[in-house]
């Protein structure tokens, strides 16, 4: 076990998997000189050199396009969108091309390319950098969408997602780059569709993603002193989504929480609490709580920008209004 | 220039393109290929001329348009015939249609979101030039394609890395109903080339040794490992943009006419008379050409329909298995 | 009142627009010349000239910027994306800049965009051309979206629609094109966020949109035939929803289905049926049942594009389900 | 060539931006300016130039690095200054932030995502030509920026349109960390401007008075209808990319010193002594931008912060009011 922080996880996995197998590349913006806007690849462009190292030039749409091309021919693209608002540049690329092909080919091509891109609000960069947009993709057949929330998480699906021939996208999250954890040192993985308990608890089940994982934690902790026992699940993948344990879980607790960083409407907390309800109507005591950033732009500002998401002052609200 | 054998062969080829189009036509006009046809007649000498010097583990991206590009890099005919009908047995086995296809087996893949293949062309150079290989990408596209930001992405990308992707714009004068001299507002796409520091040339893509010679130069520059090449190939569609289009709101009857003078399989025709061959070795090649096209129309039309497990099949990869 | 296609109604009511407003001006490829792909403007480039029916090229991009810049200035644009997998091209200038601009002025400044396109199956395009994406849009601050499912309200949407100080995004539906309605004469509009009851019931609440409410209006005949009345109930905007219809009508029927042709996983439908969920909880008999298109690429052809998304027989087995 | 007065009003404001800026690069050193602050030093003549020739009514977009075209078009730099703090006041009430803004009296907007205005620019030109009136719409962007897709459709759609859109391309050498010569493939960006049939000049982007001279031809070319300009404006960005990044990674310190020489204060200040202005003058008119520029700064630094209910407020005109 080593502890490290999400960024290095990024960089370390990375760079493990540019070694282990000569296919693997990374493009993107500023990921060589710079070694990413975080440091997510510092260095790597002296161990691995231009070939492997892309510097980007800032077209998205290209770069997307670039990956998908090269990942039909035998390369194992890592294409890094810098930040997941600039992703609306390279959905042409991404949806109706990327996505397709498998299928397009009846299975003879295989389109082994990750995304990785980050979301959400931490860097004070207001509403053309801050979204949360992850929901899109989980309405796109074809595609893995992959949000880790921990250091260990992201090493596991990272190298999954590296090593999948399906196209995966892997969400990361700016307030999650500088949190640490205990990771593993071994060459494991992390299977896509796997949840993960990130706190057992008996009260109430909150299914949160990414950063808002870390809120819920805050908030089960928050809720244990005062007697509530929360159960924290992290679905880790959007889709393939593990049904099975949000169901057995809620099962159990007989309440529900679902928290988004993006707004409820049109969201991903929508698809969760159905799924929840679908498969747990006759145990739930009441109805599925969602708990979902504001429906606004993300204003500029340390305050503002984590005023108008949900934090574990809300997540406790929520919980405490629905075991009332 | 070319010597007989190979105009020959290279007539034999439009012949195939422009047969088989017809065909196409027809079904068309039957509602037997159910939408998204484009005729590909007129442009025929652009994809017979490029693809006679492709190998095959080079890769051709293709269009909405794709049907002559396929078939000139070696898609079977029938498996073409099959794919625009919606068959089982079709390229992309019925699911893809006329302009979504992809024949792995020959390296060939299109689609119909406009400019959208630049970009990708030029990861597959990107692949064979880090794996080493001399293959190259080619990347055919339309006038209406060169004002799509994919377009010009998609070239810069190629260009600053030198990758060998060989861009065919084919401007046949329209894109859907939009005249060219409306929407690229200059008098050769080619000069859009020295946007991204390339020598861009433009040729006339009704006469297929003029395409021929200007592509040989081109693919022994590609796979010298200099960098993209574009080439513009001035040319005509002779139908409508779909099957059915109202053509005499954009262009005029006249217009056709004298493009029609300059039908690249006249112009290999004429040029193979004046060779010396007989008006009778060339009918008889026509007519064994038309023939074969229709047999194969006559299979594809037997064939069945995928059922719907088969159409809903290979969206992913099994999890586990990817 | 007068019988018309949708396409017609898309038409007649574009032509009012401009006649109504000199600032009213149509942008997209080919809805001049060819007066869209399916006819939806035939005749206006005559009536109204090149500068205000405007061939664009194909730049999905730059034409989108370019309504977003007009209406900064004056104008009131109709931007038609011609198909809305081509909205892929467009998402930033939308998304990015024209949803935002309002709020980022501090309400000093309107954009007074209509953009208009069609998804959905129907014209045997296969999967780059017939895609369901709305949800997109409804997770997006900023925008009204809008789904008119008869010529009448086709109608009064879009007028409301061009009239609107806010973005809108009105999606038709290309099996919708020919169908054809009564349209009320008068130059009516009709509000964002307010449902309609397509059908009245009383042992179910079957919710559907766009090209689906003629499915469940289809399969409610059916089912009347077996003593099951079902009501149907359009939203018409995805956002504003008019949440109190559907709750209104599921408190009263105790059952509840919802239709839409997009997969369900991310879907629309995860949020009516959220919507339903959280505020019938007591009153349903059982958990919201989504009928969904299949997680697939479209496929080509007459049956098979069709065999992948919910009919009248999906509808009508759920249902039964739902009710045995 | 400017006389003396005017040569003076331009200094002052290129003072006004430089020492603006100063102030904003020591506020991001605090984290009082929280993040997105892009220094615009070196690059002053540029916006000075341009803007100087601006009427009310005529339309700037600019960029995530704005501060220099705001103030320079007329926004107020106390607004500006809240803006970059997040304070009430700011140009956008402080909830845009230093990269996303929009001063509407002032007809200014700018934005985050690189590219994206060039389109937006075409389209508020198109609305002045359809009113029949003279303004003009003014899009600044970066040398990578030129490498966008949304950069190719715009400038193609305001070409063929003849759209009164001056398009500044402000080559500071750089796109964050990568060096032009990289990554456009053309010895001057300018001559991408004959992709669209125009002709592209490259002026010598330090020099206030060259801006000036070549701005003055293009904005009556555009008051005149005479379509679109695209001038390549050659300078160089002083500081990193935004305030505080690793700047070694990409540039050395004797490449900065050779820039740092053709600061635009220093030629504009070294022409003016020329000219007879005496040392004394020049000094004290600094001094005097300075203090007045801190003190807007301290102004600013006194502004309450937006609440959450503001910062949440404007999402959309309300139903019914819209
Ligand atoms: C991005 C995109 N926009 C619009 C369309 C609709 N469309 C299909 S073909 C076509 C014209 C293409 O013109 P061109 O590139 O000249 O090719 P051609 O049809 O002449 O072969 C258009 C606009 C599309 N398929 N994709
Ligand atoms: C579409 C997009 N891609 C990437 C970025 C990240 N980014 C911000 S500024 C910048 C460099 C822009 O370079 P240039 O256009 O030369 O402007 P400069 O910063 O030099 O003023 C990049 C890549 C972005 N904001 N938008
Ligand atoms: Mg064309
Ligand atoms: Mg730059």
């Amino acid at each position: 076990m080593a502890r490290m922080s999400y960024r290095d996880a990024i960089r370390e996995t990375t760079a493990g998997e540019l070694r282990r197998d000569e296919s693997v590349y990374l493009i993107g913006e500023d990921v060589g000189r710079w070694g990413n806007l975080f440091g997510a690849s510092a260095g790597l462009l002296e161990e691995f050199g231009p070939a492997r190292i892309c510097d980007s030039p800032i077209s998205e749409a290209a770069m997307t396009g670039c990956a998908i091309g090269s990942a039909l021919y035998g390369m194992r693209p890592i294409a890094e969108i810098m930040y997941i608002d600039f992703i609306t540049i390279a959905m042409d690329q991404m949806i109706n091309h990327g996505v397709k092909y498998h299928q397009l080919s009846n299975g003879q091509v295989r389109v082994p390319v990750v995304f990785r891109t980050q979301g959400g609000v931490g860097m004070r960069n207001s509403s053309q950098h801050s979204q949360s947009l992850e929901n899109w993709f989980v309405n796109v057949p074809g595609l893995i969408v992959a949000m880790p929330s921990t250091p260990a998480d992201l090493c596991g699906l990272l190298r999954s997602a590296v090593r999948s021939d399906n196209p995966v996208l892997l969400i990361e999250h700016k307030s999650l780059y500088f949190t640490r954890g205990e990771v593993p040192e071994d060459d494991y993985t992390i299977p896509f569709g796997v949840a993960d308990i990130k706190r057992p608890g008996e009260d109430v089940t909150i299914i949160a993603t990414s950063w808002m994982v870390l809120q819920a934690l805050a908030a089960a902790k928050t809720l244990a002193d005062e007697g509530i026992s929360c159960e924290v699940i992290d679905p880790r993948t959007l889709w393939p989504l593990d049904k099975q344990a949000l169901v057995d879980s809620v099962k159990r607790t007989k309440n529900c929480v679902v928290v988004t960083e993006a707004p409820a409407e049109g969201g991903w907390s929508g698809e969760a609490a159905s799924v929840v309800h679908e498969q747990c109507f006759a145990e739930l005591r009441k109805p599925v709580r969602r708990v979902c950033g504001m429906r606004t732009g993300i204003p500029y500002g340390t305050d503002l920008e984590k005023a108008v998401v949900p934090d574990a002052g809300w997540i406790c609200d929520a919980v405490r209004e629905l075991l009332a | 220039m070319s010597d007989n054998e190979q105009l020959m062969e290279l007539y034999q080829q439009l012949l195939v393109l422009r047969h088989f189009d017809e065909f196409c036509y027809d079904l068309k006009m039957k509602d037997l290929i159910m939408n998204g046809f484009h005729p590909y007649s007129g442009q025929e000498a652009v994809a017979v001329g490029v693809c006679s010097l492709l190998r095959g583990d080079d890769v051709v991206f293709s269009t909405h348009r794709p049907q002559g590009h396929s078939i000139a890099k070696g898609s079977n005919t029938r498996a073409v015939f099959c794919e625009m009908l919606g068959r089982r047995g079709g390229v992309s086995q019925g699911i893809g249609g006329p302009m979504q296809w992809i024949d792995k087996p020959h390296n060939f893949f299109c689609g119909s979101i406009v400019g959208s293949g630049l970009p990708i062309a030029a990861g597959v150079a990107l692949a064979f030039k880090r794996q080493g290989l001399d293959s190259i990408a080619v990347c055919f596209f339309g006038d209406g394609a060169s004002n799509t930001g994919a377009f010009h992405e998609g070239m810069n990308l190629a260009a600053i890395w030198d990758l060998p992707v060989l861009y065919i714009c084919e401007n046949n004068q329209y894109g859907e109903a939009m005249p060219v001299q409306e929407f690229v507002p200059v008098s050769r796409i080619s000069q859009r080339a020295s946007a991204y520091g390339l020598n861009g040339i433009s040729v006339d893509g009704m006469d297929v040794e003029a395409v021929l010679n200007a592509t040989t130069d081109a693919v022994a520059q590609l796979r010298a490992g200099n960098g993209p090449v574009f080439i513009e190939m001035i040319t005509y569609r002779f139908r409508g943009h779909y099957g059915g289009d109202p053509e005499h709101t954009y262009r005029s009857r006249e217009e056709i006419a004298v493009w029609r003078n300059r039908d690249p399989l006249l112009l290999a025709r004429t040029r193979l008379l004046a060779r010396g061959f007989s008006e009778e070795t060339l009918d008889e090649l026509e007519s064994n050409v038309r023939a074969e096209m229709e047999e194969d129309m006559e299979w594809a039309l037997e064939q069945p329909f995928p059922t719907v497990e088969q159409a809903t099949d290979h969206v992913m990869i099994p999890l586990g298995q990817d």
